[in-house]
């Protein structure tokens, strides 16, 4: 072990301790790095200057106090770089989502009675407000029958993710139904990924 | 050939338990004269990783050839070590006794005359012994040299940077497709085939259908003639009115006239009502 | 995000990515880091750039190229200075599990057997788990034989945290199996072939 015994092999002792470091280091941590106790105040001095070079260096990561103590994070702007890393799947909607979904955007405007025929089951609330929060399906109206139920059409927003200018470029109900009677049956199942009911 | 062996003798294991851990070859410089108790004993066993671990501490000890060894000297050298861990009542692995047979039968055929003839064919008796503690005293370097290796944790540490994330759900992604398909599922479980045959025309129907109760969410008569855009032509004005038509069908708006020719108004069914 | 457009503003990204990846990162990944594919080439300069730059600063911390990626590691230096930070040591391994592990790594694939032949004695299964249980050895196969023993081989882990980029770079065996060539054959004949057979 070289002899720590310059500002700057001290200030290089700490970045390397935060670098690696898998939790937030605590200045009473960092003192114990060296082999004679520098005191609080100078463990102090050695983070700004730390702090201060990694700003001005215009780096992806800096150097941020927490309440637990120091640590190197990266900057929010690059998350958008990091996250195209990730490997994680992007979530999935159940299928009782995109089968209300579907029929929210072709039937509309329906009421959620209007979906359970449709679909044989009974529609739970999260389902509807998944589509809701999701800013893909709003209500419109309500119709005037017995409890006036809540009448459910697809947003702007909607269109916007699905990149359509409007509904009439939804795909062709015919032709899937063409498509249907063409394609056998086993294949659409497995075609339709089985995701569980539940989850919203 | 049969060089004598400078071996320690058994009663010379001093202090055995600095030694005995050192991570190495020549790893035990035993005194000569001291007497050893039976854990000491235990511990100089444990120094070693099985018998050829032990021959090859006794060849390079005696600085003998490993190409050209004495099996004599060896063998007794082997043995001894051998007896005294089992009369100190040392539980001592099966690999021990089994080479001590080896080394007993490559001694015995040793002594036995070779055919002249042949001589150049036969193998030593000593080859596969010998073949054996290359390998294994390569392989022992081997592990001594990758322990010297820089190893994360012992060595250096992976850098790790917490990222800063901004909270966000991480939204499921759909396709038209998607929906296509679960429309299809829709369709195959419910039978729907029959009663839902719904075109492209009856579609941008109902596309109209959702912009005018858009249009009239504010509860307010809305002008009928403002619900039609001349910009989207014959057809289109044909879509809307078939759209307000049905809209009126479905009990969804009111359409109200004074009189012949006055404005007609349009305003939702439900809205209406609450005024009432 | 800020569109990334200048080379300097590349190596940032880079950087950031490295020094936040929980794993080290392969060029093909960090080609995927960017809107357009900036091609592995690029990608490897912004490398070589990246790693000269740490190095001339002087830090305790260094680029590095390991068997699966490139990755920010402490400078063996700075590890007595971290030790201090730690609660526990990292583990010491015994000769029987390194030299299990040697055995892997030099002779792989190779079964129990195979290894209780060259060690003399019989390898306790707690050994092989060592490994396993560090990531540094994994079952590759099976060997075709009665019983079909699993065949060993090292991960690439273990190259990782080895610090090296492959099993060529592990050191050199010692000068025996030279001796051993050099053997004249008619003294030893057998002695002298088998080494060479399963090199790695």
């Amino acid at each position: 072990m070289q002899p720590a015994t310059t500002p700057e092999a001290w200030v290089r002792i700490v970045e390397a301790a935060l670098l690696a470091a898998p939790a937030p280091l605590a200045v009473s941590e960092l003192r114990r790095l060296f082999d004679e106790d520098p005191g609080p105040d100078l463990v102090r001095r050695l983070l700004d200057e730390l702090r201060t070079e990694w700003a001005a260096a215009g780096r992806g990561v800096e150097l941020v106090q927490l309440a637990s103590g120091w640590r190197f994070q990266t900057r929010p702007e690059y998350q958008a770089y990091l996250d195209r890393l990730k490997e994680e799947k992007p979530p999935r909607y159940s299928r009782a989502v995109m089968e209300t979904l579907a029929i929210i955007a072709y039937r509309q405007p329906v009421t959620r009675g209007d979906i359970e025929d449709i679909r044989g089951v009974a529609v739970s609330p999260s389902v509807l407000k998944t589509l809701e929060s999701r800013g893909w399906i709003d209500v419109v109206g309500h119709r005037d029958t017995p409890g006036r139920p809540a009448l459910f059409a697809t947003t702007r927003r909607f269109l916007d993710d699905m990149g359509l200018r409007s509904l009439t470029e939804l795909p062709a109900l015919t032709e899937i139904e063409r498509i249907m009677d063409l394609v056998d049956t086993s294949q659409i199942e497995s075609a339709a990924a089985p995701a569980p009911e539940e989850e919203a | 050939m049969n060089l004598p062996l400078e071996l320690a003798p058994l009663e010379a294991a001093g202090e055995l338990e600095g030694v005995a851990r050192l991570y190495g070859e020549p790893l035990l410089e035993l005194p000569k004269d001291l007497y050893i108790p039976p854990d000491a004993l235990q511990v100089f066993l444990e120094a070693f990783e099985g018998p050829l671990d032990l021959l090859l501490y006794l060849i390079r000890r005696a600085n003998l050839n490993v190409l050209d060894i004495p099996m004599a000297p060896l063998t007794a050298q082997y043995l001894q070590y051998v007896e005294a861990m089992r009369a100190s009542n040392l539980e001592l692995a099966a690999e021990y006794l089994l080479m001590a047979a080896v080394l007993l039968e490559i001694k015995s055929r040793m002594l036995l005359p070779r055919p002249p003839r042949e001589s150049t064919e036969e193998e030593d008796p000593r080859a596969e012994l010998v073949r054996r503690l290359l390998e294994y005293e390569q392989m022992k370097r081997a592990a001594a040299t990758i322990d010297q290796l820089p190893r994360v944790e012992r060595d250096f540490e992976w850098v790790g940077v917490f990222v800063a994330e901004k909270v966000f759900e991480r939204q499921p992604e759909v396709s038209l497709h998607d929906l296509q398909l679960a429309w299809l599922r829709i369709m195959k479980k419910a039978r729907l085939t029959q009663h839902h045959r719904v075109g492209r025309e009856q579609l941008s129907v109902r596309e109209h259908m959702t912009d005018i109760l858009r249009r009239l969410r504010a509860g307010a008569y809305v002008m009928f003639d403002t619900l039609f855009d001349v910009g989207l032509g014959a057809p289109g004005l044909v879509v809307s009115f078939l759209a307000v038509l049905e809209l009126v069908k479905e009990k969804l708006v009111e359409v109200t006239q004074n009189e012949a020719f006055a404005p007609i108004y349009v305003k939702l069914a439900d809205a209406t009502r609450d005024h009432a």
